[in-house]
């Protein structure tokens, strides 16, 4: 084990996943000398070259659509878009194509393009740098969707998502690149848990928080000061937001009967909108109240001195879980 | 001098091209083309005339099954002929191909079968043949987009140091596309060995390609740093000929090159288009009298290498290559329900896995309800 | 009133909104002498002439950024995309720009756009032409998303778009066009239901079916047909996905307890799963059972011959009402 | 000849540009932009440096905010001041400008206040004036967007029948994407009057321009019919010439025209990079010598009309605005929280409503919890 920060596990999974097979290359932004916006490329054009570490020119329906090319000739290209708000002009090649081509062959063709985004807010950044965009890539079928809370799964299940056939969009949480953690570099993956199984991260028995990404920490928070409440708060660090291992959650519901769901993207139509739906689903008898969500307004992301008012915190949360709780909270009293 | 002025004025001049035969089936010379077809004899030129028979004989049989209501849709490449089988004919069988839903000329080069023309249009499957088996992608139905996996696929063959080459085709409404302008851009950047083909065949459905251009499109590239040529798209011996050019180009190492192939679409964009909205049936007869195929007939004809057993042998091909794609389109059996969650993903999925159990489920409730 | 098909009624709104006011301009591919690959836009440039019946270069992104340009100068840009599967070019656009330029402007530029999408599928269309992309634009802060259902709503609704100083995403379904309807041309707009509110197609005490755009007649053949089996449904077409009317669907969850919600698009993270969370968050104690959700698959849109089996039936949503009325159906004995 | 060939080597020279005033400040005649600088005067010019160093204290003062915690982030602009100024100054008060992120120089000669400056990388609000006050759009962060909203709001002077125009600054960068090429495409088709800034100052953050385009970006433009001059950036005199080149063309109803400065940032990316992991100090050194303010000192004093009088007032206008640039951070308040949903929509909305409503009560709630 090595105690590595976030952006350096993501770091060493591109360098052994490059090592490992030659196909393996990664495409983006100033990935090169500059080692990324976060350097979490560092050093990786230096040892693998300028044809497996490339710098593109700026233009990300550029970057994706030449990965489906190198894809269909063999490559696995790992595709670094800078900032989630970047995401965007890359969309139609996402989702007419790299989603769609393995369908559309009957699966002569394959499409295993791994997408890094570094990701949400919490970093006092300008417009457009702290964006939330995982739901429009969990709606769109073809695609597996991932998103990390620690340097251990980073380098995991960064490593899974190369190694994966399928196209999978990785989710970086920015605000975690520099949080430390034990991560096992020379662990056999064979062993590994698969990216698409959730990790229960704190036990409880009252209330089930479900969560993933840079929300991670802040529910297993939410979850120490409910202790001393006497709540009792179960954590799940969904880590693959599509496909959801609802074995693992409909577990979880089924015993404490109480759920909150917490993200930053907007609540509308949100990654949580389905969790809810899908745990109300399959736990209806188990549920002893309304699942809650506690997510970023419907609004667009706000200017930095303002995102504390947007991005959920600990008290939101622990206002939610008084909420299916049925104890004193911001909604009694309000008729929706 | 530091400005830079369009060199051509804002008018397009569809006889501004390279050119080898005229339309009345003359051979003339020209400096850019002559070397790259040095050695076309007869039979090639007789082949050539073939390919571009059958190609129309299978769009013909595609617009009556059409008709007929065994296909759903079907887009016509009548007219555009040359330009399909004279360039693809330039292509090694190992190059790689990215055409779009008009270039059934091109897909018959490539070696598709008669099957392959119609079950897509006919709505059995999104594409029909295994791309890596006649090494021709899926045709492209997102105007543009095929053009950034031809250059994605040519930084491949740049890192497996093959001499190799891929190729792009997409339309003059296409080339408006920001996709397509990303393309020439990374292709340079990285002087990928890829060819693009702008099929500018005068209509975007019902847009005029003035809409999109003003000055001839095979003028953007070189902005680029990417050498182009505007070729007669209804010279199938020039389109051999560009392609040629520009394959030599990319396979030297000399990075990628765009040709402009200037043709007409003498039918409606789909069959569900009505052209008669917006364009003048003197256009259409213009055009008629360049049709590629008679012209190399004429040219045939003149080197006295045009009798009726000939033609009454490429007559009798593209009956049989008709009578297949018929055959195909009718004796085609609709894939079974749950197949729609085939080949979503490469590997296994939870999600799917539970949504294709209840589907087949519920399907087989209803068998059980009629026993 | 006037015998309309449902395409006419959008030519009408879109002829009468140009007479209106000289702002409003339309753009697209193939909107002018064509008049629209639906003919929707027929005649209209004949009519206002080319500097305002707009065919554009073939660029969605293009389309979109002028439209935005010509906003910030004080029009209405009114656009086309041809097909659903072809907005995602101008997704960047649409996302960054006419969703958050108010925003990001404090009030001071307005984007009264309307991005009118033909939609969805059962038409037998080629691949790319048949998509339910709604939920991405209900996912985004900063607009508007309505769906329309008959020539009436079509006609009105269109016209309330055009008028308003938001951006509106307004999906006509093309199976749809030809559709039939009265249709009241000269009705004061003032007087007819706003945009945001919903409509009770079909009052009902057993089952509340909420949906909208062309499952809007399939739900109303289900309530018929479940009527001759003694069950009683309450159709809502919710005519505006985003916000939704959610006075209009309580009052109705709290009268039957029963929810079956249908749409074309993938389930996951589809407009379904807000409108169950929603739900279930705000009438929690008045459900009866696990509201029920009648979806197309997480599968990318299947081709012609077998889109059947995908577009959500009569019979499948039949067999959504068995199942949140407890009565034998597909899912009787799964566990999940 | 139909074959069209890059008309320059795949080599950037940074001196093949148009200029009238070499890097020493001696004046030089240029054929292509002399008779737009007839009428620039001893006064003009001073103005024209005043203006450069407001817009480097500006800068300076913006580097330092950020250094002391007091912005968020700053985007340097030093190097860039006389392609922004130069052509900025050639505008009228009602064109309309469409800025990037790094276009102070533009907002001050648009008329931008010291608050406008700051208060955006401070994280206080996503713009700050009004954009209809100044005729210049808020700074666009999405690369290349902006382009299209200046073609778009082009269309709409053609509408409006005025002889306004519109333009877009965007960098080298930024000529890679499908925005800024459909820009071109759109405003070629429809004739629009809208002209197009690109700014390369040779770096898109790590990469060098040879990564977007091998060869002049200015000669992109001519092959989508849209005349462009490739200018020396760092050259004030050369820059306004250039503008006034332009929006003449698109005035008098010829369409758009293209602009490339060529020039350098001179600083890092944002005060977050660090250019030392990707260039070297010689080149930043090399254009240390083509400074564009220095440039025009020595023009001056060469026509004895730079003197320390001169000087000092430039100076203290300088440090007048800096402190107020300064003070307009320091004393900055943040808004209430509940502002965030302020204009989202521009009519009611009730879903926001809501949120709002609620939001404001869980915020009372701290309130009373508290009291
Ligand atoms: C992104 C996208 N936008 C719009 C369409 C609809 N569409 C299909 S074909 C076509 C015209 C294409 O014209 P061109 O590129 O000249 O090719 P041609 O049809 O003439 O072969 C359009 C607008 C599409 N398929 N994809
Ligand atoms: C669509 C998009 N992709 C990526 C970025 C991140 N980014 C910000 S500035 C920049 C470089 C821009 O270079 P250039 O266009 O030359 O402008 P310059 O910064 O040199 O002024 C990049 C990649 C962005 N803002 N928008
Ligand atoms: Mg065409
Ligand atoms: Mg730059």
């Amino acid at each position: 084990m090595t105690k590595l920060t976030m952006a350096k596990s993501i770091n060493e999974a591109l360098r052994r996943g490059m090592a490992d097979d030659p196909k393996v290359l990664i495409m983006g932004e100033d990935i090169g000398k500059l080692g990324g916006v976060f350097r979490v490329t560092d050093g990786l054009q230096t040892e693998f070259g300028a044809q497996r570490v490339i710098d593109t020119p700026l233009a990300e329906a550029g970057i994706m659509g030449t990965a489906v090319g190198l894809a269909f000739r063999g490559y696995r290209p790992v595709v670094e878009i800078q900032f989630d708000g970047f995401v965007y002009p890359a969309f139609d090649q996402i989702v007419c194509q790299v989603a769609k081509l393995h369908y559309r062959t009957r699966g002569n063709v394959k499409m295993p393009i791994t997408i890094r985004i570094p990701w949400a807010g919490g970093v006092g950044a300008a417009e457009h740098h702290s964006e939330s965009p995982e739901a429009y890539f969990v709606h769109t079928s073809g695609l597996r969707v991932v998103a990390v809370s620690n340097p251990q799964d980073a380098y995991v299940m960064l490593r899974q998502a190369i190694a994966s056939d399928d196209p999978v969009v990785y989710f970086e949480p920015k605000r975690l690149y520099h949080s430390k953690g034990e991560v096992d570099l020379d662990a056999d993956l064979a062993d590994a848990p698969p990216m698409g199984v959730a990790r229960v991260a704190r036990e409880g028995s009252d209330v089930t928080i479900l969560t993933y990404g840079a929300q991670v920490p802040v529910a297993m928070d939410a979850a120490t000061a409910a202790e001393d409440d006497g709540v009792s708060i179960e954590v799940i660090d969904l880590r693959s937001i599509s496909p959801v291992d609802y074995r693992t959650v409909t577990a979880s519901v089924r015993k404490t009967g109480r759920v909150v769901v917490t993200h930053e993207a907007a609540r509308e139509a949100g990654v949580g909108a389905e969790l809810i739906a899908s745990v109300t689903e399959r736990c209806f008898n188990h549920l002893e109240a309304a699942p809650a969500r506690v997510t970023g307004h419907d609004i667009p992301y706000p200017p930095a001195k303002l995102e504390k008012h947007h991005v959920p915190d600990l008290d939101r949360i622990l206002d939610a879980v008084d909420r299916v709780l049925d104890r004193p909270n911001s909604m009694s009293g309000v008729s929706l | 001098m530091h400005t830079f002025t369009a060199t051509t004025e804002p008018q397009i001049d569809i006889d501004d091209v390279a050119r080898l035969v005229t339309p009345d089936g003359e051979r003339i010379a020209d400096p850019d083309l002559e070397r790259w077809i040095a050695d076309v004899d007869t039979a090639m030129l007789q082949s050539l005339y073939r390919d571009m028979v059958l190609v129309r004989r299978v769009d013909t049989e595609g617009v009556a099954l059409q008709r007929q209501g065994q296909l759903g849709l079907w887009a016509p490449c009548q007219g555009q002929e040359a330009t399909q089988v004279g360039t693809a004919r330039g292509f090694r069988a190992d190059d790689f191909v990215f055409p779009s839903y008009r270039e059934i000329g091109v897909q018959h080069v490539r070696g598709a079968k008669p099957e392959d023309f119609v079950l897509a249009w006919r709505g059995e499957s999104h594409s029909t043949y295994n791309p890596y088996d006649i090494n021709t992608a899926s045709p492209q139905i997102i105007i543009g987009a095929q053009s950034l996996h031809a250059v994605g696929y040519a930084m491949g063959i740049q890192r497996d140091g093959t001499d190799q080459v891929a190729a792009a085709y997409f339309g003059d409404g296409a080339s408006s596309q920001g996709d397509v302008n990303e393309a020439m851009v990374f292709a340079s950047s990285f002087r990928a060995p890829v060819i693009f083909v702008c099929t500018n065949n005068q209509w975007a459905i019902s847009e005029p390609v003035t809409v999109q251009a003003k000055f001839p499109i095979a003028g953007r590239a070189p902005g680029f740093g990417i050498p182009s040529m505007r070729v007669d798209g209804n010279d199938v011996l020039a389109c051999l000929a560009a392609m040629r050019w520009a394959a030599d180009i990319a396979r030297r190492g000399g990075g990628p090159a765009f040709i402009e192939a200037v043709t007409y679409r003498m039918g409606p964009h789909t069959t569900s288009d009505d052209p008669t909205r917006y364009r003048d049936k003197e256009e259409v007869e213009r055009w008629r009298h360049r049709d590629p195929i008679a012209r190399v007939e004429a040219l045939l004809r003149k080197m006295d290498a045009f009798d009726d057993a000939f033609a009454a042998q490429v007559g009798a091909d593209a009956d049989a290559l008709g009578a297949e794609v018929r055959a195909a389109a009718l004796g085609a059996v609709t894939r079974p329900a749950i197949e729609v969650f085939d080949d979503v993903y490469a590997e296994p999925h939870t999600g799917l896995t539970e949504q294709r159990a209840w589907y087949g489920s519920y399907l087989d409730g209803f068998d059980t309800e009629a026993a």
